[in-house]
Protein backbone atom coordinates (compact mmCIF):
# COMPACT_ATOMS: atom_id res chain seq x y z
CA UNK A 1 0.00 0.00 0.00
CA UNK A 2 2.84 2.71 0.82
CA UNK A 3 4.73 2.27 -2.50
CA UNK A 4 2.09 2.77 -4.86
CA UNK A 5 1.54 6.23 -2.60
CA UNK A 6 5.01 6.76 -2.56
CA UNK A 7 5.86 6.78 -5.91
CA UNK A 8 2.79 8.71 -6.80
CA UNK A 9 4.71 11.20 -4.09
CA UNK A 10 8.21 10.89 -6.07
CA UNK A 11 6.10 11.86 -9.64
CA UNK A 12 4.33 14.62 -8.14
CA UNK A 13 7.45 16.19 -6.60
CA UNK A 14 8.97 15.89 -9.25
CA UNK A 15 6.83 17.54 -11.90
CA UNK A 16 6.41 20.37 -9.55
CA UNK A 17 10.09 20.88 -9.38
CA UNK A 18 10.26 21.18 -13.17
CA UNK A 19 7.43 23.03 -14.06
CA UNK A 20 8.67 25.52 -11.09
CA UNK A 21 12.06 25.57 -12.61
CA UNK A 22 11.13 26.00 -16.32
CA UNK A 23 8.77 29.00 -15.08
CA UNK A 24 11.39 30.54 -12.79
CA UNK A 25 13.82 30.55 -15.98
CA UNK A 26 11.20 31.98 -18.76
CA UNK A 27 9.00 34.37 -16.85
CA UNK A 28 9.70 37.81 -17.44
CA UNK A 29 8.81 39.28 -14.39
CA UNK A 30 12.02 39.10 -12.53
CA UNK A 31 10.09 38.92 -8.78
CA UNK A 32 7.92 36.53 -9.63
CA UNK A 33 11.17 34.21 -10.50
CA UNK A 34 12.56 35.14 -7.46
CA UNK A 35 9.82 33.88 -5.73
CA UNK A 36 9.22 30.72 -7.34
CA UNK A 37 12.85 29.99 -6.64
CA UNK A 38 12.02 30.46 -3.09
CA UNK A 39 9.49 27.66 -3.31
CA UNK A 40 12.00 25.80 -5.96
CA UNK A 41 14.02 25.59 -2.51
CA UNK A 42 11.35 24.66 -0.50
CA UNK A 43 10.70 21.72 -2.61
CA UNK A 44 14.24 20.83 -3.08
CA UNK A 45 14.29 20.21 1.12
CA UNK A 46 11.79 17.83 0.36
CA UNK A 47 13.39 16.10 -2.31
CA UNK A 48 16.09 15.62 -0.29
CA UNK A 49 14.23 14.58 2.94
CA UNK A 50 12.56 12.19 0.14
CA UNK A 51 16.12 10.46 -0.78
CA UNK A 52 16.89 9.70 3.05
CA UNK A 53 19.55 12.87 3.11
CA UNK A 54 18.52 15.01 6.00
CA UNK A 55 21.73 16.54 6.54
CA UNK A 56 21.08 17.96 3.11
CA UNK A 57 17.58 18.59 4.09
CA UNK A 58 18.90 20.81 6.75
CA UNK A 59 21.53 22.48 4.55
CA UNK A 60 18.80 22.77 1.92
CA UNK A 61 15.86 24.21 4.58
CA UNK A 62 18.52 26.81 6.19
CA UNK A 63 20.28 27.89 3.00
CA UNK A 64 17.92 27.24 0.12
CA UNK A 65 14.72 28.27 1.88
CA UNK A 66 15.95 30.97 4.11
CA UNK A 67 18.73 32.42 3.06
CA UNK A 68 18.97 32.92 -0.56
CA UNK A 69 15.27 34.16 -0.80
CA UNK A 70 16.27 37.52 1.28
CA UNK A 71 19.98 37.45 -0.83
CA UNK A 72 18.02 37.76 -4.40
CA UNK A 73 15.19 40.19 -2.78
CA UNK A 74 17.97 43.08 -1.81
CA UNK A 75 19.89 42.25 -4.47
CA UNK A 76 16.79 43.22 -6.65
CA UNK A 77 16.42 45.91 -4.68
CA UNK A 78 19.71 47.32 -4.69
CA UNK A 79 19.67 47.09 -8.66
CA UNK A 80 15.93 48.88 -8.76
CA UNK A 81 17.31 51.74 -7.13
CA UNK A 82 20.39 51.91 -9.40
CA UNK A 83 17.95 52.01 -12.35
CA UNK A 84 15.37 54.42 -11.10
CA UNK A 85 18.35 56.49 -10.22
CA UNK A 86 17.62 56.83 -6.39
CA UNK A 87 20.56 55.44 -5.51
CA UNK A 88 23.83 57.68 -5.21
CA UNK A 89 26.09 56.53 -8.06
CA UNK A 90 29.40 57.48 -6.88
CA UNK A 91 28.49 55.32 -3.84
CA UNK A 92 31.95 53.93 -3.00
CA UNK A 93 34.35 56.80 -4.04
CA UNK A 94 32.89 60.06 -1.95
CA UNK A 95 30.47 58.21 1.07
CA UNK A 96 32.92 59.13 3.32
CA UNK A 97 32.32 62.34 3.97
CA UNK A 98 29.01 62.93 2.21
CA UNK A 99 27.31 60.53 3.59
CA UNK A 100 25.26 62.99 6.09
CA UNK A 101 24.74 65.15 2.79
CA UNK A 102 22.54 62.79 0.77
CA UNK A 103 19.01 63.02 0.90
CA UNK A 104 17.31 59.56 2.13
CA UNK A 105 15.92 57.69 -0.87
CA UNK A 106 12.87 57.37 -0.77
CA UNK B 1 5.94 2.76 7.62
CA UNK B 2 2.57 4.51 7.93
CA UNK B 3 0.94 4.64 4.77
CA UNK B 4 -2.08 6.74 6.08
CA UNK B 5 0.53 9.45 6.75
CA UNK B 6 2.13 9.11 3.45
CA UNK B 7 -1.38 9.68 1.80
CA UNK B 8 -1.75 12.86 3.68
CA UNK B 9 1.62 13.88 2.64
CA UNK B 10 0.67 13.47 -0.72
CA UNK B 11 -2.02 15.15 -0.28
CA UNK B 12 -0.30 18.35 1.08
CA UNK B 13 2.20 17.94 -1.69
CA UNK B 14 -1.08 18.72 -4.49
CA UNK B 15 -1.99 21.32 -2.57
CA UNK B 16 1.73 23.32 -2.88
CA UNK B 17 1.24 22.24 -6.63
CA UNK B 18 -1.88 24.01 -6.98
CA UNK B 19 -1.24 27.07 -4.55
CA UNK B 20 1.64 27.29 -7.35
CA UNK B 21 -0.89 28.97 -9.51
CA UNK B 22 -1.26 31.97 -7.47
CA UNK B 23 2.29 32.98 -7.96
CA UNK B 24 1.34 33.12 -11.13
CA UNK B 25 -1.45 34.80 -11.00
CA UNK B 26 -1.00 36.90 -7.90
CA UNK B 27 -1.82 40.39 -8.83
CA UNK B 28 0.24 41.89 -6.44
CA UNK B 29 3.71 41.08 -5.66
CA UNK B 30 2.41 40.73 -1.94
CA UNK B 31 0.00 37.90 -2.81
CA UNK B 32 3.24 35.88 -4.47
CA UNK B 33 5.16 36.33 -1.50
CA UNK B 34 2.07 35.26 0.68
CA UNK B 35 2.15 32.02 -1.25
CA UNK B 36 6.15 31.08 -0.55
CA UNK B 37 4.93 31.56 3.00
CA UNK B 38 2.26 29.22 2.96
CA UNK B 39 4.22 26.33 0.93
CA UNK B 40 7.02 26.71 3.83
CA UNK B 41 3.77 26.02 6.30
CA UNK B 42 2.85 23.33 4.14
CA UNK B 43 6.37 22.32 4.13
CA UNK B 44 5.97 22.26 7.92
CA UNK B 45 3.07 19.63 7.53
CA UNK B 46 4.73 17.75 5.33
CA UNK B 47 7.62 17.50 6.89
CA UNK B 48 6.03 16.05 10.32
CA UNK B 49 3.39 13.26 8.42
CA UNK B 50 6.71 12.08 6.71
CA UNK B 51 8.89 11.82 9.84
CA UNK B 52 5.86 9.58 11.37
CA UNK B 53 5.79 8.08 7.94
CA UNK B 54 9.32 7.24 7.11
CA UNK B 55 10.05 6.73 10.85
CA UNK B 56 12.65 9.20 10.92
CA UNK B 57 12.85 11.92 14.13
CA UNK B 58 15.72 13.92 12.38
CA UNK B 59 12.88 15.75 10.04
CA UNK B 60 11.36 17.41 13.21
CA UNK B 61 14.74 19.23 13.08
CA UNK B 62 14.19 20.02 9.40
CA UNK B 63 10.45 21.01 10.15
CA UNK B 64 11.79 23.35 13.39
CA UNK B 65 14.82 24.77 10.71
CA UNK B 66 11.50 25.20 8.28
CA UNK B 67 9.46 26.82 11.00
CA UNK B 68 12.30 29.22 12.03
CA UNK B 69 13.18 30.40 8.58
CA UNK B 70 9.89 31.10 7.00
CA UNK B 71 9.35 34.41 8.30
CA UNK B 72 13.06 35.77 6.60
CA UNK B 73 12.04 36.13 3.20
CA UNK B 74 8.59 37.40 4.10
CA UNK B 75 10.49 40.14 6.54
CA UNK B 76 12.87 41.21 3.80
CA UNK B 77 10.46 41.65 1.21
CA UNK B 78 8.24 43.73 3.74
CA UNK B 79 11.37 45.78 4.67
CA UNK B 80 13.14 45.63 1.56
CA UNK B 81 10.64 45.31 -1.37
CA UNK B 82 7.11 45.90 0.01
CA UNK B 83 8.57 49.30 1.65
CA UNK B 84 10.14 51.26 -1.77
CA UNK B 85 7.75 50.11 -4.07
CA UNK B 86 4.82 48.23 -3.27
CA UNK B 87 1.48 48.92 -2.73
CA UNK B 88 0.44 49.35 -6.40
CA UNK B 89 0.33 46.70 -9.04
CA UNK B 90 3.82 45.57 -9.00
CA UNK B 91 5.95 44.58 -11.83
CA UNK B 92 9.66 44.85 -12.51
CA UNK B 93 10.11 46.23 -15.60
CA UNK B 94 13.68 44.00 -16.02
CA UNK C 1 18.18 43.74 -27.80
CA UNK C 2 14.29 44.63 -26.96
CA UNK C 3 12.80 44.57 -23.65
CA UNK C 4 10.31 42.00 -24.21
CA UNK C 5 12.64 39.46 -25.62
CA UNK C 6 12.27 36.63 -23.50
CA UNK C 7 8.64 37.15 -23.62
CA UNK C 8 8.61 36.02 -27.47
CA UNK C 9 8.54 32.22 -27.99
CA UNK C 10 10.47 32.62 -31.16
CA UNK C 11 13.71 32.26 -30.89
CA UNK C 12 16.77 33.28 -33.34
CA UNK C 13 19.03 31.19 -35.56
CA UNK C 14 21.26 30.71 -32.86
CA UNK C 15 19.36 30.37 -29.95
CA UNK C 16 17.37 27.09 -31.66
CA UNK C 17 20.62 25.83 -32.70
CA UNK C 18 21.64 26.04 -29.27
CA UNK C 19 18.69 24.75 -28.12
CA UNK C 20 19.28 21.43 -30.05
CA UNK C 21 22.49 20.91 -28.47
CA UNK C 22 21.11 21.47 -25.41
CA UNK C 23 18.73 18.33 -26.00
CA UNK C 24 21.59 16.05 -27.76
CA UNK C 25 23.80 16.51 -24.63
CA UNK C 26 20.76 16.33 -21.97
CA UNK C 27 20.00 13.04 -24.40
CA UNK C 28 22.93 11.55 -24.15
CA UNK C 29 23.60 12.19 -20.26
CA UNK C 30 20.45 10.60 -19.80
CA UNK C 31 21.22 7.53 -21.85
CA UNK C 32 24.19 7.41 -19.46
CA UNK C 33 22.68 7.62 -16.44
CA UNK C 34 20.11 5.13 -17.39
CA UNK C 35 23.15 2.24 -18.06
CA UNK C 36 24.75 2.94 -14.86
CA UNK C 37 24.01 -0.46 -12.69
CA UNK C 38 21.60 0.24 -9.73
CA UNK C 39 23.62 -2.32 -7.85
CA UNK C 40 27.43 -0.38 -7.99
CA UNK C 41 29.51 -0.82 -4.94
CA UNK C 42 29.05 2.21 -3.14
CA UNK C 43 31.33 3.54 -0.27
CA UNK C 44 28.63 3.26 2.41
CA UNK C 45 30.33 -0.31 3.69
CA UNK C 46 33.79 1.27 3.79
CA UNK C 47 32.20 4.12 5.87
CA UNK C 48 29.99 1.99 7.94
CA UNK C 49 33.41 -0.33 8.63
CA UNK C 50 35.68 2.81 10.01
CA UNK C 51 32.85 4.35 11.79
CA UNK C 52 33.88 3.35 14.86
CA UNK C 53 37.22 4.90 14.50
CA UNK C 54 36.11 8.09 13.26
CA UNK C 55 34.54 9.26 16.57
CA UNK C 56 31.51 10.02 15.61
CA UNK C 57 27.83 8.69 15.15
CA UNK C 58 26.87 10.28 11.95
CA UNK C 59 28.43 8.70 8.57
CA UNK C 60 28.19 12.21 7.13
CA UNK C 61 29.73 14.08 10.10
CA UNK C 62 32.72 11.77 9.96
CA UNK C 63 33.30 11.71 5.78
CA UNK C 64 33.20 15.47 6.26
CA UNK C 65 35.22 15.92 9.31
CA UNK C 66 37.09 12.89 9.63
CA UNK C 67 37.45 11.07 6.13
CA UNK C 68 37.94 13.94 3.77
CA UNK C 69 38.65 16.30 6.51
CA UNK C 70 40.45 18.47 4.25
CA UNK C 71 38.24 18.52 1.38
CA UNK C 72 36.40 20.37 4.36
CA UNK C 73 39.10 22.47 5.56
CA UNK C 74 39.69 23.97 1.69
CA UNK C 75 36.30 24.62 1.08
CA UNK C 76 35.81 26.73 4.94
CA UNK C 77 38.57 28.67 2.91
CA UNK C 78 36.96 28.79 -0.18
CA UNK C 79 33.65 30.61 1.62
CA UNK C 80 36.12 32.74 3.17
CA UNK C 81 37.95 33.95 -0.01
CA UNK C 82 34.01 34.29 -0.93
CA UNK C 83 33.82 37.26 1.59
CA UNK C 84 37.38 38.69 0.51
CA UNK C 85 36.05 39.12 -2.74
CA UNK C 86 32.71 40.95 -1.96
CA UNK C 87 34.54 42.85 0.67
CA UNK C 88 37.19 44.03 -2.35
CA UNK C 89 34.55 44.63 -4.54
CA UNK C 90 32.03 47.27 -2.79
CA UNK C 91 31.09 48.59 0.73
CA UNK C 92 27.98 47.62 1.86
CA UNK C 93 24.56 49.41 1.88
CA UNK C 94 23.86 50.08 4.93
CA UNK C 95 20.26 52.31 6.09
CA UNK C 96 21.31 55.87 5.39
CA UNK C 97 19.36 57.19 8.59
CA UNK C 98 17.35 55.75 11.19
CA UNK C 99 13.86 54.27 9.54
CA UNK C 100 11.25 53.18 11.66
CA UNK C 101 11.00 50.29 12.94
CA UNK C 102 7.43 48.78 13.95
CA UNK C 103 6.90 46.94 16.84
CA UNK C 104 5.81 43.93 15.33
CA UNK C 105 8.97 43.74 13.52
CA UNK C 106 10.95 44.02 16.65
CA UNK C 107 9.23 41.36 18.88
CA UNK C 108 9.54 39.29 15.73
CA UNK C 109 13.04 39.58 16.05
CA UNK C 110 13.76 39.72 20.01
CA UNK C 111 11.93 36.24 19.37
CA UNK C 112 13.61 34.74 16.64
CA UNK C 113 17.00 35.56 16.90
CA UNK C 114 17.56 33.95 20.73
CA UNK C 115 16.09 30.46 19.10
CA UNK C 116 17.90 30.54 15.97
CA UNK C 117 21.37 30.81 18.17
CA UNK C 118 20.18 28.01 20.36
CA UNK C 119 18.72 26.04 17.34
CA UNK C 120 21.90 26.55 15.43
CA UNK C 121 23.88 25.28 18.66
CA UNK C 122 21.85 22.43 18.82
CA UNK C 123 22.46 21.60 15.68
CA UNK C 124 26.40 21.49 15.93
CA UNK C 125 26.05 19.43 19.07
CA UNK C 126 23.46 17.33 17.31
CA UNK C 127 26.06 16.70 14.17
CA UNK C 128 28.31 14.00 15.99
CA UNK C 129 25.32 11.52 16.11
CA UNK C 130 22.51 12.79 14.39
CA UNK C 131 21.98 14.86 11.05
CA UNK C 132 23.58 18.52 11.59
CA UNK C 133 26.63 20.05 11.77
CA UNK C 134 28.74 23.19 11.39
CA UNK C 135 27.20 23.77 7.59
CA UNK C 136 23.78 23.51 8.92
CA UNK C 137 24.08 25.56 12.39
CA UNK C 138 25.89 28.02 10.64
CA UNK C 139 23.32 28.57 8.28
CA UNK C 140 20.73 29.04 10.98
CA UNK C 141 23.46 31.65 12.66
CA UNK C 142 23.81 33.76 9.20
CA UNK C 143 19.56 33.34 9.21
CA UNK C 144 19.83 34.74 12.25
CA UNK C 145 22.19 37.70 11.19
CA UNK C 146 20.52 38.26 8.30
CA UNK C 147 17.34 39.15 10.65
CA UNK C 148 19.23 41.19 12.44
CA UNK C 149 20.46 43.17 9.36
CA UNK C 150 17.08 43.33 7.47
CA UNK C 151 15.99 45.08 10.53
CA UNK C 152 18.02 47.89 9.63
CA UNK C 153 19.15 48.77 13.32
CA UNK C 154 20.66 51.79 14.09
CA UNK C 155 23.66 50.08 15.62
CA UNK C 156 24.32 48.03 13.37
CA UNK C 157 26.61 50.83 11.63
CA UNK C 158 28.44 50.75 15.04
CA UNK C 159 29.52 47.08 14.99
CA UNK C 160 33.64 47.14 15.23
CA UNK C 161 34.95 45.95 12.31
CA UNK C 162 37.86 44.47 14.04
CA UNK C 163 35.68 41.31 15.86
CA UNK C 164 34.02 40.38 13.27
CA UNK C 165 37.35 39.99 11.21
CA UNK C 166 38.57 37.78 14.13
CA UNK C 167 35.49 36.05 13.56
CA UNK C 168 35.49 35.51 10.13
CA UNK C 169 38.73 33.51 10.34
CA UNK C 170 38.21 31.92 13.62
CA UNK C 171 36.55 29.10 12.29
CA UNK C 172 39.79 28.32 8.89
CA UNK C 173 42.57 29.31 11.60
CA UNK C 174 41.25 26.77 14.09
CA UNK C 175 40.99 24.20 11.23
CA UNK C 176 44.40 24.30 9.84
CA UNK C 177 45.86 24.94 13.05
CA UNK C 178 44.47 21.69 14.46
CA UNK C 179 45.49 19.95 11.24
CA UNK C 180 49.22 21.35 11.66
CA UNK C 181 49.23 19.83 15.29
CA UNK C 182 48.35 16.45 14.07
CA UNK C 183 50.60 16.63 11.39
CA UNK C 184 53.34 17.56 14.63
CA UNK C 185 52.11 15.17 16.28
CA UNK C 186 50.62 12.28 14.54
CA UNK C 187 52.17 12.65 11.50
CA UNK C 188 49.39 13.01 9.21
CA UNK C 189 47.35 16.06 8.17
CA UNK C 190 44.51 15.69 10.08
CA UNK C 191 45.31 12.18 11.43
CA UNK C 192 43.65 12.86 15.07
CA UNK C 193 45.15 11.46 17.98
CA UNK C 194 43.29 8.05 18.76
CA UNK C 195 40.29 8.56 21.52
CA UNK C 196 40.40 12.31 20.76
CA UNK C 197 38.84 12.42 17.33
CA UNK C 198 35.24 13.34 18.99
CA UNK C 199 36.05 16.69 20.80
CA UNK C 200 38.16 17.48 18.08
CA UNK C 201 35.36 17.39 15.79
CA UNK C 202 32.89 19.21 18.06
CA UNK C 203 35.45 22.40 18.88
CA UNK C 204 36.21 22.29 15.07
CA UNK C 205 32.59 22.27 14.19
CA UNK C 206 32.00 24.85 16.92
CA UNK C 207 34.33 27.55 15.51
CA UNK C 208 33.44 26.82 11.50
CA UNK C 209 29.67 27.29 12.34
CA UNK C 210 30.59 30.90 14.11
CA UNK C 211 33.03 31.63 10.93
CA UNK C 212 30.30 30.09 8.59
CA UNK C 213 27.60 32.59 10.46
CA UNK C 214 29.43 35.39 10.38
CA UNK C 215 30.44 34.67 6.68
CA UNK C 216 26.79 34.33 5.33
CA UNK C 217 25.43 37.76 7.10
CA UNK C 218 28.60 39.70 5.63
CA UNK C 219 27.97 38.32 2.15
CA UNK C 220 24.46 39.38 2.69
CA UNK C 221 25.31 43.12 4.13
CA UNK C 222 26.79 42.83 0.67
CA UNK C 223 29.86 44.85 1.22
CA UNK C 224 33.17 45.56 3.87
CA UNK C 225 32.06 47.30 6.43
CA UNK C 226 32.38 51.15 6.70
CA UNK C 227 35.14 51.79 9.09
CA UNK C 228 35.79 55.75 7.32
CA UNK C 229 32.13 56.59 7.93
CA UNK C 230 31.54 55.51 11.81
CA UNK C 231 35.09 57.36 12.99
CA UNK C 232 33.10 60.74 11.55
CA UNK C 233 29.78 59.92 13.03
CA UNK C 234 29.78 60.17 16.47
CA UNK C 235 30.28 64.08 16.65
CA UNK C 236 28.37 64.76 13.27
CA UNK C 237 25.53 62.76 14.84
CA UNK C 238 24.81 63.90 18.05
CA UNK C 239 24.00 68.11 16.94
CA UNK C 240 22.14 66.88 13.99
CA UNK C 241 22.28 68.93 10.96
CA UNK C 242 25.32 70.55 11.70
CA UNK C 243 27.27 68.06 9.10
CA UNK C 244 25.59 70.04 6.52
CA UNK D 1 15.52 1.98 -9.50
CA UNK D 2 12.60 3.40 -10.69
CA UNK D 3 13.00 6.14 -8.15
CA UNK D 4 16.70 7.09 -8.95
CA UNK D 5 15.99 6.92 -12.31
CA UNK D 6 12.84 9.73 -11.79
CA UNK D 7 15.11 11.87 -9.84
CA UNK D 8 17.98 11.52 -11.87
CA UNK D 9 15.69 12.89 -14.90
CA UNK D 10 14.25 15.85 -13.01
CA UNK D 11 18.09 16.90 -12.09
CA UNK D 12 19.15 16.23 -15.95
CA UNK D 13 16.53 18.07 -17.09
CA UNK D 14 17.04 20.74 -14.30
CA UNK D 15 20.37 20.94 -16.00
CA UNK D 16 19.71 21.35 -19.10
CA UNK D 17 17.07 24.20 -18.42
CA UNK D 18 18.81 26.17 -16.19
CA UNK D 19 22.09 26.00 -19.34
CA UNK D 20 20.04 26.89 -21.39
CA UNK D 21 18.59 29.93 -19.83
CA UNK D 22 21.91 30.58 -18.74
CA UNK D 23 23.08 31.30 -22.67
CA UNK D 24 19.95 32.24 -24.00
CA UNK D 25 18.90 35.40 -21.62
CA UNK D 26 20.63 38.38 -20.61
CA UNK D 27 19.53 39.49 -17.80
CA UNK D 28 22.01 38.84 -15.16
CA UNK D 29 19.57 38.00 -12.06
CA UNK D 30 18.65 35.69 -14.36
CA UNK D 31 21.61 34.33 -15.09
CA UNK D 32 22.43 33.68 -11.57
CA UNK D 33 18.81 32.13 -10.74
CA UNK D 34 20.07 29.77 -14.42
CA UNK D 35 23.18 28.72 -12.51
CA UNK D 36 21.78 28.00 -9.38
CA UNK D 37 19.39 25.69 -11.04
CA UNK D 38 21.74 23.53 -12.86
CA UNK D 39 23.91 23.36 -9.30
CA UNK D 40 20.63 22.10 -8.03
CA UNK D 41 20.17 19.52 -10.97
CA UNK D 42 23.34 18.34 -10.31
CA UNK D 43 23.26 17.44 -6.76
CA UNK D 44 19.84 15.64 -7.23
CA UNK D 45 21.94 13.51 -9.88
CA UNK D 46 24.42 13.16 -7.25
CA UNK D 47 21.83 12.27 -4.47
CA UNK D 48 19.46 9.77 -6.17
CA UNK D 49 22.31 8.30 -7.64
CA UNK D 50 23.31 7.33 -3.74
CA UNK D 51 19.73 6.32 -2.82
CA UNK D 52 18.38 3.01 -1.48
CA UNK D 53 14.92 2.53 -0.52
CA UNK D 54 14.06 2.21 3.10
CA UNK D 55 14.78 -1.58 4.84
CA UNK D 56 17.64 -2.33 1.96
CA UNK D 57 20.60 -0.85 3.15
CA UNK D 58 21.58 2.07 4.66
CA UNK D 59 22.04 5.14 2.24
CA UNK D 60 26.15 6.21 1.29
CA UNK D 61 27.05 8.72 3.03
CA UNK D 62 29.95 10.20 0.98
CA UNK D 63 27.94 11.91 -1.90
CA UNK D 64 25.93 13.14 0.96
CA UNK D 65 28.85 14.90 2.08
CA UNK D 66 29.57 16.18 -1.25
CA UNK D 67 26.51 17.67 -1.86
CA UNK D 68 26.31 19.47 1.64
CA UNK D 69 29.32 21.35 0.92
CA UNK D 70 28.53 22.22 -2.38
CA UNK D 71 25.00 23.74 -1.17
CA UNK D 72 26.85 26.02 0.94
CA UNK D 73 29.91 27.01 -1.40
CA UNK D 74 26.79 27.33 -4.46
CA UNK D 75 25.08 30.11 -2.19
CA UNK D 76 28.13 31.76 -1.32
CA UNK D 77 29.13 31.70 -4.66
CA UNK D 78 25.68 33.25 -5.20
CA UNK D 79 25.88 35.98 -2.82
CA UNK D 80 29.09 36.96 -4.40
CA UNK D 81 27.89 37.02 -8.18
CA UNK D 82 24.63 38.51 -6.75
CA UNK D 83 27.16 41.71 -5.26
CA UNK D 84 29.51 41.47 -8.55
CA UNK D 85 25.82 42.13 -10.61
CA UNK D 86 24.79 45.13 -8.25
CA UNK D 87 28.21 46.38 -8.85
CA UNK D 88 28.86 46.32 -12.56
CA UNK D 89 25.19 47.76 -12.87
CA UNK D 90 26.43 50.46 -10.66
CA UNK D 91 29.61 51.51 -12.48
CA UNK D 92 28.31 51.09 -15.82
CA UNK D 93 25.78 53.43 -15.49
CA UNK D 94 27.93 55.92 -13.63
CA UNK D 95 29.69 55.47 -16.86
CA UNK D 96 26.87 55.89 -19.32
CA UNK D 97 25.58 58.25 -17.17
CA UNK D 98 28.69 60.88 -17.85
CA UNK D 99 27.97 60.55 -21.24
CA UNK D 100 24.13 60.20 -22.20
CA UNK D 101 21.00 60.99 -20.93
CA UNK D 102 19.18 58.90 -17.91
CA UNK D 103 16.17 57.48 -19.49
CA UNK D 104 18.12 55.88 -22.24
CA UNK D 105 20.89 54.50 -20.22
CA UNK D 106 18.23 52.79 -17.79
CA UNK D 107 16.75 51.24 -20.89
CA UNK D 108 19.74 49.78 -22.01
CA UNK D 109 21.03 48.52 -18.89
CA UNK D 110 17.83 46.44 -18.71
CA UNK D 111 18.15 44.67 -21.78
Amino acid sequence: MIYPILTLFDILLALTLLWLGWHLLSTEDIFKAVVLFISFGLLMALTWVRMRAPDVALAEAALGAGLTGPLFLSALRRMNRVLKGERRLDSDENRGEDHAKNPKPT
Amino acid sequence: MNWLHTLFALILLLTIAVGVIRIFKGPTAADRMMTAQLFGTSGVAILLLLSTGMNNLVLLDVALVFALLAALATLTFIRRTWHDSGRRKHDYPL
Amino acid sequence: MPKTRNRHKRLDGFQRLFLLLVVCLITLLGCILSTIPNSAPGLADAVARLQERSGVKSPVTAVLLNFRAYDTMLEVVVLLLAVIGSWSLTKSPLPEQDTDISPVQMGVVRLLAPVMCLVAAYLVWQGSHLAGGAFQGGAILGAAGVLILVSDFPWIRTIPALPLRIGLVLGPLFFVGIALCCLFFTGKLLGYPEGTAGWLILLIEAACALSIGITLASLFAGGRPDNTMKKIQPPAKHPPGKSL
Amino acid sequence: MITTLLYSMTGLILFGMGLFTLIVHSHPLRKILAVNVMSTGVFLILIATAYTPLGQGEVDPVPHAMVLTGIVVSVSVTALALILACRVQETSNLDLLKKKTVPETAKESTT
